[in-house]
């Protein structure tokens, strides 16, 4: 089945209080060239059947309105993956 | 209803029938594989008469399972129902054998609580095991009619060090604070153990407790033909299918069908939703039975339900709503999907039903009927996949008198006391000298079992609901009921393993005064009594012993206290390898207050009053914090425990209460006084000056055993002056032991006389810092 | 006449029977307000209490920003209606653009429960003018999102025109920035915050005091502030 | 600077309530044609050199052992991004 795929990530001036947490659980065990971990979201949207450009376009603006908070988030891709 | 209509042509859908069973008696079965016995097996050919149709034997093997059946356990939980004297069941609404007890508590209201295990899942996944834990003990408390209005949580861990443990922590932190604090329940209190005898097998027990008035009780049967029966809540899904999924496959080798998750996911949203929404159905009185969706899912709910009505039932399977269509019949009756109910509605109700449940967006489906046959028939489409009584999978699975064996070890364990210890020198006291001894007083009260349990219970709310009178740190959680007269009720939860280990009869009995004496100084009466029995496997003649040895003091404490157990649960097989945890027996005991204003506070609050030791300091330090913590050691016997005492203790705090005589009062358990004095001092900040001496020579106990020894039977109270005399003559003329041990004061430091004095910022930094250093 | 007071529920907020108690205890009529319905049935003002409305399953308030009643009282609260937003309301009133930021996790990723010690920074709003200018009051705080970010442009704009209306005090629960706990709009009308006044209103159910255990009831001020708002309006 | 994105799903089979309470949201306010939604997480590993083959093996076996819990969710993606 069809999916778009909206990816949601915290904005990159605003604090991530979770990726700070995980950076430092990483760098804990022994992963010191990672310099940043950065967390967001990967929102799925499934259909039964094929989809359109107005799908995305919907999903675009979904993923700008609803899925994010454009004060703290960006949505940084937008994409169709069929399988 | 459209339930069974024919439908043409007709497509065999290729499942095990019914008819099919009954035409292929030599076909293998892999009951084994779903941990049936031989003999279970042939049982259950003898009941139907034919051999099972795969979905059958799906409902038998899961409903004849250790976890449903209690078929190790049945023959010892008897006697909680049988020591039972009239006056104890005079408040007793609905006793075991139900989803949970109901009590009477007065003023037409009742309560329901019960303490559940959700160990083994805890371990695997900690974050969902333990949140869906909540959820499934919430919902039994929801099924008998009643508001649930507060949690609490009874852990043990392995050991704090151990790096497997933070995970654990973590994980089951995370699920309870989760799920419980989306519910909107407060959590009022529980408790957090470390020991490495739990390191591979954590132990994740919740409570729930629930108010109702009377007339709102609801019981889980299905009785009048013709009512209809509704799944409503969450979709079936494969959640919590495990090894089920072996029933589908033809080969019943490693070549089948990839095992489905054993863990389930939960959405404390929903359940939430199903609260109000069944709390509505309830009050527009459209149910007439009830039942909620827990272990056995499905299979557990049609048999119970028509079981206890004494009715049968006739259900379309395909009428549930899936979240996954692969699913097969075997597993829709199989699966352990959160947050689902099963209602038993009268026809004349739907709409009215279904108005409810579409207002919550709570999605439903009828999927069978109430028939005046003793007969579950089960059907996929036109087919006939389940034929039987139902009592038969219900209730009247295999029951065991499994084999019990006196420990080999437990001789040497007993001889190995405090006393005879270290090569026969016994334990090394500090008795002469004072710094070694206060530093042990830090030690003890910093490390983590005794340390504050704030980094834990911080992470979850209290506050909601508006009627939490007590929650931690205090003896027990306390809730108002009712908001016009202040008619609330008290739990508290105990369970010592380390005592349990040393003698599984005392153990039992000491949880139980130790949850009765926290009641007690609360102000509240105790009441009625719950449990959840963790022990090693039942196949273990040792383990089955303490088994034996601790449901016998339970009961037989019950009996002595006059307070009867209303409902619990059984966990066994907590082991690693064939190491069994410590047998961890934990007992609630529930009371009840008239008005929670009148609650005593844990801590001293005023400078100037003066502290009191009820009670009589023997040197009991067998098993104690002391001989753990301070000597890494466990042997000997645990502290005598004297219920009758217990009880006229109970009743002098009650009165002493009653006259506004107390200003506060803690009991005294593990880590003895130590940890009381430190506790009492650093709940509100209010320093004190503690003398020993008269301890000591009254008790003949050295300093040592008046610090740290876990006597039972005693209780720290503060007094103002003026209530002084009123206080010691209530004390006297009842026969307990009194002694004035200290004064309260302003200093900021807490003085125990020719010992040490510390300044309280210090001593609270020691005491609450101990987890977030490890977990933070 | 009495003066009635809204307080919503979405499925999944846990505070609104402790909220409507709240206003009762101050003085005035509790009229629970549904999300699916868009009529506020004539309230003088609205509580949009705390849970989890929705389960907060995307970012928390932002399903329930959504809701029908929630768009009347985006409405209202434009046209001047009194709106207090407790914990998950204030994620909902941030969601819905009433106020700016956004809340984030704790910065401790954990939920955390405690009595917490605010200052009262804006006492010129209907929800605060009982208080006293700078006043320290404690409430319990209980949340899992509750760090406030904006960028620094809106931190600058909010500190410059006054619009804090509860700090912190006594450390920073949540990571939260400035150590806000609360916020106004320009107008005043709409305040939101984290900690939960609604559990500090009755002797005996709220925070510990230095006087005696949980006898604290600084949240009521909120409330009867909005009656005497009201009143004088 | 180069990141490796390490992308985390729940299990098909288990349950999302997350998913379900967005996809629930969207078909009230029209959305119809989605017939399910999945949330999972984006992390976002960053580097301040150049990304090599073994830093993303690394970063698999970190997602599959500590980012994500092999019981309920599944790495469905790790990519390298470079800007
Ligand atoms: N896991 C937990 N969840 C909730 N409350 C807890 C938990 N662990 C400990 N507590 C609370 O911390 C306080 C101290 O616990 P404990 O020392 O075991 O009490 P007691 O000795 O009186 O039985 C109590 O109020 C108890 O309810
Ligand atoms: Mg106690």
């Amino acid at each position: 089945m069809p999916k778009i795929i909206v990816e949601v990530m915290p904005k990159e001036v605003l604090l991530d209080p979770q990726g700070k947490a995980v950076a430092n659980s990483l760098h804990r065990t022994g992963h010191k060239d990672i310099t940043a971990v950065r967390i967001g979201k990967r929102i799925e949207l499934h259909f039964d059947r094929p989809v359109t450009e107005a799908d995305v376009a919907a999903a675009q603006k979904i993923g700008e309105s609803f899925l994010s908070n454009a004060v703290i988030e960006d949505v940084v891709a937008v994409t169709v993956e069929d399988n | 209803m459209a339930l069974f209509k024919k439908k043409t042509p007709f497509v065999p859908s290729g499942v095990d029938t019914t008819a099919n069973a009954a035409a292929t008696p030599q076909k293998e079965q892999p009951y084994a594989l779903l941990g049936l016995k031989d003999d279970e097996y042939n049982r259950i050919r003898e009941i139907l008469g034919r051999r099972p149709s795969s979905s059958e034997l799906a409902m038998y093997s899961v409903m004849w399972s250790e976890h449903c059946s209690y078929k190790s356990s049945k023959i010892y939980l008897r006697q909680f129902g049988e020591k039972v004297t009239e006056d104890m069941k005079k408040h007793l609404m609905v006793g075991m054998g139900e989803n949970a007890g109901v009590v009477d508590i007065g003023e037409g209201w009742a309560v329901t609580f019960k303490v559940e295990s959700h160990n083994h899942p805890s371990y695997i996944e900690p974050f969902q095991g333990a949140a869906t834990g909540v959820g499934g003990i919430v919902r039994d408390i929801l099924t008998m009619g009643a508001r649930p209005i507060a949690v609490m949580d009874q852990l043990r861990f392995g050991a704090p060090e151990n790096p497997d443990t933070a995970r654990v922590v973590h994980g089951v932190v995370d699920g309870i604070s989760f799920y419980g604090n989306c519910l909107g329940l407060p959590n009022i209190g529980g408790e957090t153990v470390f020991d490495k005898v739990y390191q591979g097998n954590p132990l994740v027990n919740a409570l729930s407790v629930g108010a109702l008035r009377h007339e709102d009780l609801k019981l889980a049967k299905a009785s009048n033909p013709g009512d209809l029966v509704i799944l409503f809540g969450a979709r079936t899904g494969a959640d919590g299918i495990g090894g089920v999924s072996v029933l589908a496959s033809e080969t019943f080798d490693s070549t089948g069908p990839s095992r489905r998750p054993a863990v389930q996911v939960g959405d404390p949203f929903a359940e939430k939703v199903l609260i109000e929404c069944c709390l509505e159905l309830y009050a527009a009185q459209v149910v007439a039975g009830i039942q909620d969706l827990g272990g056995a899912g499905i299979s557990c709910a049609t048999s119970e339900l028509a079981s206890n009505g004494g009715a049968g039932m006739r259900v379309q399977l395909q009428h549930v709503l899936k979240r996954d269509e692969s699913l097969t019949p075997e597993e829709i009756l199989m699966s352990e999907s959160q947050e689902r109910m099963m209602g038993v509605v009268p026809k004349k109700h739907l709409k009215a039903f279904e108005a409810i449940v579409n207002k919550w967006e709570v999605e439903y489906s009828v999927i069978g009927e109430v028939i005046n046959e003793d007969r579950l028939y089960i059907n996929w489409g036109e087919e006939e996949i389940v034929n039987v009584p139902p009592r038969t999978v219900a209730h009247d699975g295999p029951v065991y008198e499994r084999p019990v064996a006196y420990p080999a070890y437990q001789d040497a364990l007993n001889a190995n006391n405090v006393h005879v210890a270290a090569n026969g020198n016994g334990l090394h006291r500090q008795n002469h000298n004072s710094s070694e001894l206060a530093a042990q007083v830090v030690q003890i009260i910093s490390s983590p079992n005794q340390a504050d349990k704030g980094w834990i219970t911080d992470q979850y709310d209290r506050y909601v609901g508006g009627n939490t009178a007590l929650a931690q740190p205090d003896d027990s959680g306390m809730v108002r009921v009712s908001e016009t007269t202040g008619l609330g009720i008290a739990i508290a939860t105990d369970a010592n393993g380390r005592f349990c280990q040393l003698d599984p009869y005392q153990g039992a009995k000491l949880a139980l005064a130790e949850a009765y004496r926290n009641v007690a100084v609360s102000g509240a009466s105790p009441m009625a009594v719950t449990n959840c029995l963790n022990f090693g496997s039942p196949e273990n003649p040792e383990v089955m012993w303490q088994f034996k040895q601790a449901t016998a003091g339970l009961a037989d404490g019950c009996l002595e206290l006059g307070i009867p157990v209303t409902g619990g649960n059984v966990s066994f097989y907590n082991q690693t390898g064939d190491v069994a945890i410590h047998p961890t027996p934990v007992v609630g005991v529930l009371g009840v207050i008239d008005d929670v204003a009148r609650r005593i506070p844990s801590g001293w609050q005023d400078a100037g009053h003066n502290i009191y030791l009820l009670g009589v300091t023997k040197d009991e330090l067998d098993g104690s914090v002391w001989s753990e913590v301070v000597h890494g050691h466990l042997g000997g016997r645990p502290p005598v425990v004297d219920l009758a005492f217990e009880k006229q203790l109970a009743e002098a705090i009650a009165a002493a209460s009653e006259q506004g005589l107390l200003a506060s009062a803690h009991d005294l358990s593990e880590a003895g006084l130590a940890q009381a004095v430190a506790e009492c001092t650093l709940r509100f900040g209010m320093g004190a000056r503690i003398w020993l001496n008269e301890i000591c020579e009254r008790d003949g106990v050295d300093r040592t055993a008046a610090l740290f020894s876990e006597s039972t039977g005693r209780v720290l109270v503060s007094v103002g002056r003026e209530d002084d005399v009123k206080f010691v003559g209530l004390c006297e003329a009842r026969g307990i032991p009194v002694l004035r041990i200290g004064v309260t004061d302003n200093s900021g430091e807490l003085e125990i006389q020719e010992l040490a004095t510390w300044n309280l910022a210090d001593l609270g930094a020691a005491h609450k810092g101990t987890l977030a250093e490890l977990f933070g | 006449m009495t003066m009635k007071i809204g307080v919503v529920t979405f499925p999944g907020t846990l505070d609104d029977r402790d909220a409507q108690r709240a206003v009762r205890i101050a003085g005035a009529t509790a009229v629970p307000l549904w999300h699916a319905d868009a009529n506020l049935h004539k309230v003088d003002a609205v509580v949009l209490p705390g849970g989890f409305s929705y389960g907060d399953y995307l970012r928390c308030g932002a399903i329930a920003a959504q809701a029908p009643v929630t768009e009347a009282i985006i409405k209202a609260a434009n046209g001047g209606l009194p709106v207090l937003g407790i914990c998950n309301g204030f994620q909902v009133l941030v969601e819905s653009h009433l106020l700016p930021g956004g809340l984030i996790r704790n910065e401790a990723q954990h939920f955390i429960c405690r009595d917490q010690k605010l200052r009262v920074e804006n006492i010129n709003t209907p929800w605060t003018n009982q208080f006293e200018l700078n006043q320290e009051i404690t409430i319990p705080l209980k949340n899992g999102e509750g760090g406030y970010i904006a960028t620094d442009e809106t931190l600058k704009r909010l500190e410059g025109e006054g619009l804090v209306a509860f700090r912190y005090l006594d450390g920073n629960p949540n990571g939260s920035m400035n150590d806000i706990a609360g916020l106004r709009n320009e107008r005043g009308n709409v305040v939101g915050l984290m900690p939960h006044p609604e559990h500090a209103v009755e002797a005996g159910f709220g925070p510990d005091t230095n006087i005696a255990m949980r006898s604290g009831i600084d949240g009521l001020k909120f409330f009867t502030s909005v009656i005497n708002a009201l009143v004088n309006a």
